[in-house]
């Protein structure tokens, strides 16, 4: 089932009601075709809407505007029960009380009708599921009696058993440890090959969604920066936040400018960009762009080198650099040129990005350019039609205010008995758009605690 | 050979995934989705109706005893029952805080003492005895302001007292190390079970042998200690790190005071909801006070309601409209505490169950 | 050796809750507050130390007139009788100027008497008693569960140390107990009260009393030519005629007390209500089904009110509204039967005739069918006794038998207190109109408006038809009781079996 | 008893916690830790006066208690009762103000300031008695010794007690290392039995002696305090036969019987209705606060109070069998205008079963507000993704209710059955406020409190006769606690945890 969302908008409306003002614009304008039978990674960090988004195919939110195809069906305003999709939650929302079987029976004992299954049928139809997540052994079980990954599989197999026109999964692995998720992350590939059903796959984790996704959504502050294969992205990144926010260990960023045609970082000039107009710009160099040489054109003062196996990792500084310390990799037959206090770099043109300082976008040059050409190509070739988003793109600037909000999720008692003398209650921080799906009702819930 | 048998199962899940479910072309999206509008509207519209009928009725004694206490007797009385008094009667609250009337002019005294002389017809008590062989002056409602006065004397008193030893209690269950301290724990969690009523008779018995009734003494000491508030205290005071504690110790800080400038201040809230269950208690309290101290000098405002206080000489009958005043009297302080403290009632309540 | 320190401490405290608790339990022990005031202290005399039951010895030498004591009364008084108590007090006092009387201007905890016997009974459990009390017989019965009273035969003619002299003050003597004389002044049913317990002794002295007299609407009766009836079948008679001939609307009789109505009727029928012994509970019998039957059907005949059906007030008030012709009440309560005043006229006059009877037994009824000239009128007997409590200081014992002696046998005190109260004196007539006032006012008491007075007359001239209960613990519950049965039975006739039935149970409860 | 987990947040931050630490309470706590011991001690002062208020003439009328305080007695009393509050308030002033002087530098002078604290109402209370003990030896009156006075006493002497202690540890006086640390050692053993003191000697008398002693008059026939005054009175026989009056009685089956219907009627309906209340209250966003608020307000109120405006509201004014009423009563006119007849709830010769509606109502009513609290808490804390996950598969609100609310909310809900089952064999005010005591626990007209319960039972023997009182409230406790312990079996069957 193709999934088509058109200039979908969703604003949370301001939370203090001394600032009208202060909605929060959760998604801006989002524009997304999804082809039938993929897997598609909607990646970001946390706030950045993705979640939204997903709740929003799902129907358990109602956009602001904008519109939702399920193929040629506008399923903008259905329920979600009418839409036909399947739903795994952040921690798998089981229902405690049940045994695993009437978790995965509960979707069809809903059905009504003449889609209304018979009891054998239905059982059937969950033992199927359960084969096909490996957790038939567990049948009788309660969720509280099974490890993280099996409940995830259990979570899957719910989705799955009423055979959903799309699948949509929300941070599934974010709850389980580093070792489950590996597995669990094959797992959920192979359940995607084997059923074909089109899913969709929010996290916040890069690497996650690189490694099973068939296409990539990277986000930022509710609108899309870049779609695409991943590794085409990785190698093609769009702009600065793209570029930053995948890879790991990250990019490394310098500022730089160029001038006739030379990229200079610092007074180094350390690559021919020839064709680039001068500008300001930000230049980023993957950690494996860099080789080590004697006579390399970009100095960096060492600071440690960490060996890990085959590859040697490089830690040194740069005046110019945006992050603390400039990472390199390089092979480990080419250690022996980090003595002495100072490197000497030569950077593969291939893996230096630079971007315009006032707009962070990319740009292209040399051999990137046709690169860049190929990769849009390919994806017109496989349908994949962006619209892009109208107006400026959210730049790396405007993360500042994300990182410093509180993440406070409770009052201190003393803030709370101050309150009681003052009578005036703190005005609460904004929340975060994604937890405010989830909290908006819990205003009383003190009550509870 | 499992990857083979699953790969066969997941395509016969696939087919039959899209044979049922898509509503494409046969069903017409957009009249579900109005349908579900107009019966998310409804259901809204139901809720609130729902609600709206729940809350009148519960609402509705508190508005009908706020207009009978403004009525007239006469109105009370009146075949169709008003919903809005005529006339306010005002004066139905002070006759709750007792008044004379002379039996000759009728001139009502609102006095807690009958006066000697009639300032209306100036004819004196002594006089009109002597002449008709009747008192002159006739009181008539009860002295509101007594019950009053007597029942906040044994809330505070006794909100102050049990404070003290709840936290003196607690912090010593919560942060203090002695042997025996778990056994004694564990038996006081016991004394939970019990009900109430089960320790009235002998307590009876004690206060009598020592000659405790009819004084406040009996109306605070019986309830001083609750386990409950101590077992909700402790729990609150051991959410407080130990090593704050420890840290005070190295400092030289003696208990008393550790308990008073680190424990009390963060348990506030907690302290607040005890102090405020306590009050309510007190205020509601009926059975002991009326079974220990039921004489004029110490009796409580619930059991002088429910008595014969607002049998009215003239009327012969019981004055209910200044009897509804005495219950609004008695109903607003507790209403007016719940509105500035709702927060901390609420949680003290949900946690313990019990009324006062 | 430090470690021993805190161990005493602890063991200190331990003891002290031990000591508490076990003072909680120990019913004899003397805990709380001693007896302040009067100097009775702690000490008991018979080693028991329980000053409260201690037996009564008479001290060597009998009553000391030269050391000072006090004695407390509590009362339920009201401010106007406590002025005429107090003039009396100061009189004892000048006889005997060593005793003072305390007490008398106490703050009434409660004008009831069942409130009082709460509160004595409160305070015979902590020892704090007063000397005298103002009581009924029931509740001595209550008190003697702790055997706190004082028997009073020793001081009664015969008894022990009635021919004790005390020296007053003046130098006359006078005999401790009373003489025969003196208690052949008193109205015997009064008197005899003291005895109705189960043991027969001698616990109370009458200090005022009441009973129940018809009051009728005279100027009513006289328009309508009706005779005011002396038998219940007349009275039957005299309703239906008011009801269906003259005033339909109205209630002709109202009565204000059920319990006593229904005592009344089992005296008169001599069909059994209590016993102070063995198993005291006589009153259901068909003799009394019957009458209870029959008088149902008057109240739904509307004939009859009580006080507890008429929404619970005193049926006085129809009868002063007229909307009620006849009212039995009590002789205490005859001022509030008179009627209003309209410009310094009466709406009504009022008559006052004694109760109904079974039967016709004057001689000048003895023209009626149902004359029975052995027949014994039975009127019940109301009204506050006193009674002494045994004390460890037999000074106070004696002083208070002194005073309520004075009090109950001093024709002007009951007199004076009488004329205020609307009791009635508990002396005989002859021996009360001795004293100039009353004899003037028991003269005027057929003249308009003096209602009280014509009560007390018409009360006093039947001193020998009253009655009291036996007295037992629960006697007063009885009481209770059946008036409850007689209101339901009036409310819902056909439950009568059941309810008879039931009013025994709640009876054997207590 | 629900968790107490996060209550309390301590900063982490040390730096941080600093900055926030310096506010009201930290300032001030010294302050407000004294408060309760100084209002101690000028309530003593002041408190005191109400047993002497009993022997007050004014202007030829006898005053009680405060009444009297205007009274001329006063000139009497003038100079004792100010030098005591002299005394009192200046000893308290003195200890509260080194407190907030010294703030919290040295404990040294807080532990001071409690000893002078200590001393006054010491001083305070012992004053007082001694004085009112003068009193009445010379004036010949029983004046009663003030309970406060008393009061006062026991806790100077307790916190003498302890701020000795915590004093004498801290201080330097004991110039021998080892023997302060012997002080040190032992005091820190004891001292958690003395906080304990006043609480366990309390619970001593009040609490672990009545559960003893209830059985052990329970054995006495027909015991009662009086009786056992009476040094001639034969011992009460020991045996079984005040449970067998007890329950011999029919009056005690007809209070059982009402108990147990008043309770198996308004529990499940008073919890299905606050279900549905909270659960409605839970759907709705706008007013939601409001409504909280006014189904909260029933809890706040007077049980006895708003029991009589019950009774005024099903009452008809001026009825008796034989008469029409004047008023039928509000709640009649509202069965009228809606086409009924009107019902005889509360009057004369009404019906035991419309008694029982009414008091059902009324219970009802009354038993509300808690828990929808307690399910409405519990509803909030159900973590929303259920709600998201039902509807995703498609379940109708039907469903949602009894396969997820219904579940997720049971340990709330047998929470409240529980209660509501131990509350419900209580009842006793409710009934007190709609039909009164006295004689009549019914409509005016009846016969042997026809709608009494079994705590109004034992409420009714406890005066005169605390053998079957005892006897009944066993019986009492014994039915409670096989109904908990059986609510407990079924609750663990059936509720999730």
């Amino acid at each position: 089932m193709k999934v088509v969302l058109q200039h979908l908008t969703k604003i949370f409306p301001s939370r203090n009601k001394k600032e009208p003002n202060a909605e929060v614009v959760a998604v801006n304008d989002f524009n997304l075709e999804i082809p039938d039978g993929k897997l598609i990674g909607l990646l970001g960090p946390s706030g950045c809407g993705k979640s939204t988004t997903l709740f929003m195919i799902s129907g358990l939110q109602a956009p602001t505007s904008g519109r939702i195809f399920f193929g040629e069906d506008d399923v903008t305003s259905l329920a979600p029960e009418n839409r036909g999709i399947g739903l795994v939650f952040q921690n798998y929302a089981l229902y405690p009380h049940m045994t695993v079987q009437q978790n995965i029976l509960f979707p069809l004992q809903n059905l009504k009708g003449e889609n209304r299954l018979s009891k054998e049928e239905m059982l059937t139809r969950a033992n199927e599921a359960a084969k096909l997540v490996k957790i038939e052994e567990f049948m009788n079980r309660k969720p509280s009696e099974l490890s993280g990954g099996q409940q995830q599989r259990v979570a899957i197999a719910r989705a799955l058993v009423k055979m959903p026109r799309v699948l949509l999964l929300d941070e599934p692995l974010s709850n389980l440890d580093a070792r489950l998720r590996l597995q669990t992350r094959e797992e959920i590939r192979r359940i995607q090959r084997d059923t074909q059903i089109t899913t969709i796959f929010v996290t916040h984790d890069q690497e996650e969604a690189m490694s099973i996704s068939d296409y990539i959504v990277v986000m930022k502050l509710g609108v899309i920066m870049q779609t695409g294969k991943p590794q085409r992205v990785y190698d093609d990144p769009a702009n600065l936040f793209v570029a930053k926010f995948l890879g790991t260990p990250p990019i490394n960023v310098f500022s730089g400018k160029v001038e006739n045609g030379k990229l200079y970082i610092g007074d180094e000039a350390v690559l021919d960009v020839a064709g680039v107009e001068d500008q300001e710009v930000y230049v980023g160099i993957r950690p494996e762009g860099f080789i080590l040489e004697k006579e390399g054109k970009f100095t960096c003062s060492v600071s440690g080198i960490d060996v890990m196996g085959r590859d040697v990792s490089v830690v040194s500084t740069n005046a110019n650099s945006l992050n603390p310390v400039v990472r390199s990799i390089i092979s480990a037959d080419q250690i022996a040129n980090t003595a002495g206090e100072t490197v000497k770099f030569n950077l593969k043109p291939a893996k230096v990005y630079i971007f315009n300082k006032d707009t962070e976008d990319r740009v292209y040059f040399g051999d990137q350019i046709a690169l860049h050409e190929t990769i849009v190509a390919e994806m017109a070739a496989e349908g994949q039609v962006i619209t892009p988003h109208e107006g400026p793109l959210p730049r790396e600037a405007d993360d500042k205010v994300e990182e410093d909000k509180p993440y406070e999720t409770k009052k201190s008692v003393f803030a709370k008995v101050k309150g009681l003398f003052k009578k005036k209650s703190v005005p609460e921080a904004v929340e975060t758009p994604e937890t405010s799906s989830l909290e908006t009702d819990n205003t009383d819930s003190e009550v509870n605690e | 050979m499992t990857e083979e048998l699953n790969k066969s199962e997941v395509a016969a899940v696939k087919d039959e995934a899209n044979a049922p479910q898509t509503p494409s072309g046969e069903i017409d999206i957009h009249n579900i989705s109005k349908k579900q509008k107009i019966w998310k509207i409804l259901v809204q519209i139901a809720l609130y109706a729902f609600l709206t009928i729940m809350a009148v009725i519960v609402l509705f004694p508190f508005y009908w005893m706020l207009i009978s206490s403004l009525k007239t007797v006469t109105e009370y009385e009146a075949t169709v029952p008003t919903f809005w008094p005529t006339e306010l009667q005002w004066s139905n609250y002070s006759y709750a805080f007792r008044s004379f009337t002379c039996n000759n002019c009728g001139h009502i005294f609102y006095n807690p003492i009958a006066p000697t002389v009639c300032s209306e017809c100036g004819l004196t008590g002594a006089e009109f005895k002597a002449e008709f062989g009747r008192e002159l002056f006739q009181s008539v409602g009860l002295n509101l302001g007594r019950l009053f006065l007597n029942t906040v004397l044994v809330g505070v008193v006794s909100t102050i007292l049990s404070l003290i030893i709840t936290i003196l209690s607690a912090y010593a269950f919560a942060r203090l190390n002695f042997k025996g301290k778990n056994l004694v724990f564990a038996l006081l969690l016991a004394t939970m079970m019990i009900p109430g009523e089960l320790f009235t008779v002998t307590n009876y018995v004690t206060v009598a042998n020592w000659n405790l009734l009819n004084t406040y003494t009996v109306l605070i000491i019986t309830s001083l200690v609750s386990v409950f508030y101590i077992y909700l205290l402790r729990q609150n005071f051991m959410q407080i790190p130990n090593e704050l504690y420890l840290a005070a110790k190295v400092d030289g800080t003696s208990d008393l005071k550790y308990l008073w400038k680190v424990m009390i201040p963060l348990s506030a809230p907690t302290l607040i909801s005890i102090t405020l269950l306590k009050m309510m208690g007190a205020w509601n309290a009926y059975m002991w006070p009326k079974l220990v101290a039921n004489d004029v000098a110490h009796r409580l405002i619930t059991v002088g309601l429910r008595g014969e206080a607002f049998y009215d000489d003239i009327l012969q009958k019981t004055n209910m409209p200044a009897q509804m005043a005495a219950i609004v009297i008695v109903t607003v302080p507790l209403l007016i505490l719940f509105i500035f403290f709702r927060k901390y009632i609420m949680r003290g309540v949900s946690r313990s169950g019990i009324k006062g | 050796m430090k470690k021993k320190i805190g161990t005493v401490i602890m063991a200190g405290a331990f003891a002290c809750i031990m000591a508490l608790s076990l003072t909680a339990c120990n019913n004899g022990g003397n805990g709380g507050a001693g007896n302040g005031g009067s100097g009775g202290g702690l000490g008991g005399l018979q080693g028991g130390g329980n000053s409260g039951a201690s037996e009564f010895v008479m001290p060597e030498g009998g009553f000391d007139t030269s050391k000072p004591v006090t004695i407390s009364f509590s009362h339920t008084m009201g401010q106007t009788l406590r002025g005429v108590l107090r003039t009396y007090v100061d009189k004892f006092q000048a006889i005997y100027p060593n005793i003072t009387v305390d007490n008398v201007d106490a703050v009434r905890d409660s004008s009831k008497y069942d409130e009082l016997y709460t509160m004595i009974s409160n305070q015979i459990i902590a020892d704090t008693q007063p000397n005298i009390a103002y009581c009924y017989s029931d509740h001595v019965a209550g008190y003697n569960t702790s055997g706190a009273v004082l028997t009073l035969d020793d001081f009664l003619p015969g008894g022990a140390y009635a021919d004790m002299t005390v020296t007053r003050q003046d130098g006359t003597t006078e005999k401790l107990g009373l003489t025969q004389e003196q208690v052949d002044k008193f109205i015997p049913g009064y008197y005899n009260e003291g005895k109705e317990f189960a043991d027969g002794k001698m616990y109370t002295m009458p200090f005022s009393k009441s009973t129940e007299v018809l009051f009728y609407n005279k100027t009513f009766f006289d328009t309508n030519g009706l005779e005011v009836p002396k038998t219940w079948k007349e009275m039957e008679e005299v309703c239906r005629k008011i009801k269906t001939d003259i005033d339909p609307d109205c209630i002709p009789l109202g009565y204000d007390s059920e319990a006593n109505w229904f005592i009344t009727m089992c005296e008169q029928y001599g069909s059994g209500y209590t016993s102070a012994t063995g198993n005291h509970y006589l009153f259901d019998n068909e003799t009394n089904r019957g009458f209870v039957k029959e008088f149902a059907d008057w109240y739904q005949a509307g004939y009859v009110t009580t006080q507890m059906l008429n929404n619970n007030t005193y049926t006085s008030d129809r009868f002063t509204a007229q909307t009620s012709y006849m009212c039995i009440g009590s002789t205490a309560g005859a001022s509030y039967q008179q009627s209003d005043q309209v410009q310094g006229e009466y709406e009504f006059t009022v008559g006052i005739a004694p109760i109904p009877q079974l039967k016709h037994y004057k001689a000048e009824d003895s023209a009626q069918e149902d004359y029975d000239a052995n027949y014994k009128p039975k009127v019940i007997s109301q009204g506050p006794s006193v009674c002494i409590f045994k004390n460890s200081d037999p000074q106070e014992v004696l002083a208070s038998w002194l005073f309520v002696k004075y009090l109950i046998t001093n024709v002007g005190f009951q007199a004076d207190f009488s004329r205020v109260s609307g009791y009635v004196p508990v002396l005989n007539l002859e021996t009360m109109l001795e004293d100039p006032v009353f004899k003037a006012n028991y003269e005027a008491a057929d003249e308009v408006g003096n209602i009280t007075a014509l009560s007390a007359k018409v009360c006093m001239e039947q001193e020998n038809a009253y009655f009291t209960s036996p007295a037992f613990v629960g006697s007063a519950e009885a009481r209770k009781n059946v008036g409850t049965l007689l209101q339901a039975v009036f409310s819902t006739p056909d439950q009568l079996e059941k309810i008879f039935a039931q009013t025994l149970e709640e009876c054997m409860q207590n | 008893m629900t968790e107490e987990t996060n209550e309390v947040v301590v900063q982490d931050d040390s730096a941080k916690k600093k900055g926030r630490l310096t506010n009201f309470f930290r300032e001030h706590a010294a302050l407000i830790a004294w408060i309760p011991t100084a209002a101690l001690c000028l309530l003593a002062v002041v408190l005191f006066l109400a047993p002497i208020g009993n022997v007050v003439k004014v202007g030829g009328d006898t005053l009680t208690g405060y009444g009297a305080i205007v009274g001329d007695w006063m000139e009497g009393l003038k100079t004792p009762v100010i030098v005591m509050i002299v005394i009192a308030s200046v000893s308290v002033i003195a200890g509260v103000l080194g407190v907030v002087l010294k703030k919290h530098r040295n404990s040294l002078a807080f532990d001071i300031a409690a000893i002078a604290t200590s001393f006054s109402a010491i001083a305070t209370g012992a004053g007082q008695i001694i004085w009112l003990g003068s009193m009445s030896a010379t004036q010949g009156v029983a004046y009663q010794p003030g309970a406060f006075s008393i009061l006062a006493v026991v806790f100077g002497v307790l916190f003498l007690l302890v701020a000795v202690g915590e004093t004498v540890v801290h201080t330097v006086w004991i110039a021998d290392n080892n023997q302060r640390a012997l002080w040190k050692t032992t005091w820190g053993k004891w001292k958690g039995w003395v906080y304990l003191l006043p609480a366990l000697v309390l619970l001593g008398i009040f609490t672990v002696w009545p559960i003893i002693n209830t059985f052990r008059i329970s054995m006495l026939e027909d015991y009662s305090v009086l009786a056992a005054k009476n040094p001639n009175a034969d011992p009460f026989a020991v045996n079984f036969n005040n449970f067998k009056n007890v329950v011999q009685y029919s009056g005690f089956w007809n209070c059982l019987l009402n108990t147990v219907l008043l309770t198996v009627i308004t529990v499940p309906i008073s919890t299905m209705l606050a279900l549905i209340i909270a659960v409605a209250l839970n759907s709705i966003k706008p007013l939601r606060r409001v409504f909280q608020t006014i189904f909260f307000l029933p809890y706040v109120t007077n049980t006895i109070a708003i029991g009589m405006v019950f009774m005024a509201m099903f009452q008809m004014i001026g009825y008796s069998p034989t008469t029409e009423p004047t008023s039928v009563g509000v709640i009649n006119t509202i069965i009228e205008a809606f086409g009924g007849t009107k019902v005889n709830w509360v009057n004369e010769s009404s019906s035991k079963f419309a008694n029982m509606f009414v008091l059902c109502i009324y219970i009802i009513w009354n038993a509300l507000p808690f828990k929808i609290l307690v399910l409405l808490g519990g509803l909030q804390g159900v973590n929303k993704q259920y709600y998201d996950a039902a509807k995703v598969d498609g379940a109708s609100r039907w469903r949602i209710f009894w396969r997820i609310t219904v579940p997720l909310l049971s340990p709330m809900i047998a929470y409240v059955v529980i209660t509501g089952f131990i509350g419900g064999f209580k009842e006793y005010n409710s009934v007190v406020g709609i039909f009164g005591t006295g004689d009549l626990m019914g409509p005016p007209g009846s016969f042997g409190k026809p709608l009494n319960t079994m705590v109004g039972y034992i409420y009714d023997r406890i005066a005169n006769n605390q053998g079957r009182a005892s006897a009944a409230a066993l019986i009492l406790f014994a039915i409670i606690f096989v109904v908990t312990m059986i609510n407990l079996y079924v609750s663990k069957k059936k509720v999730h945890y």
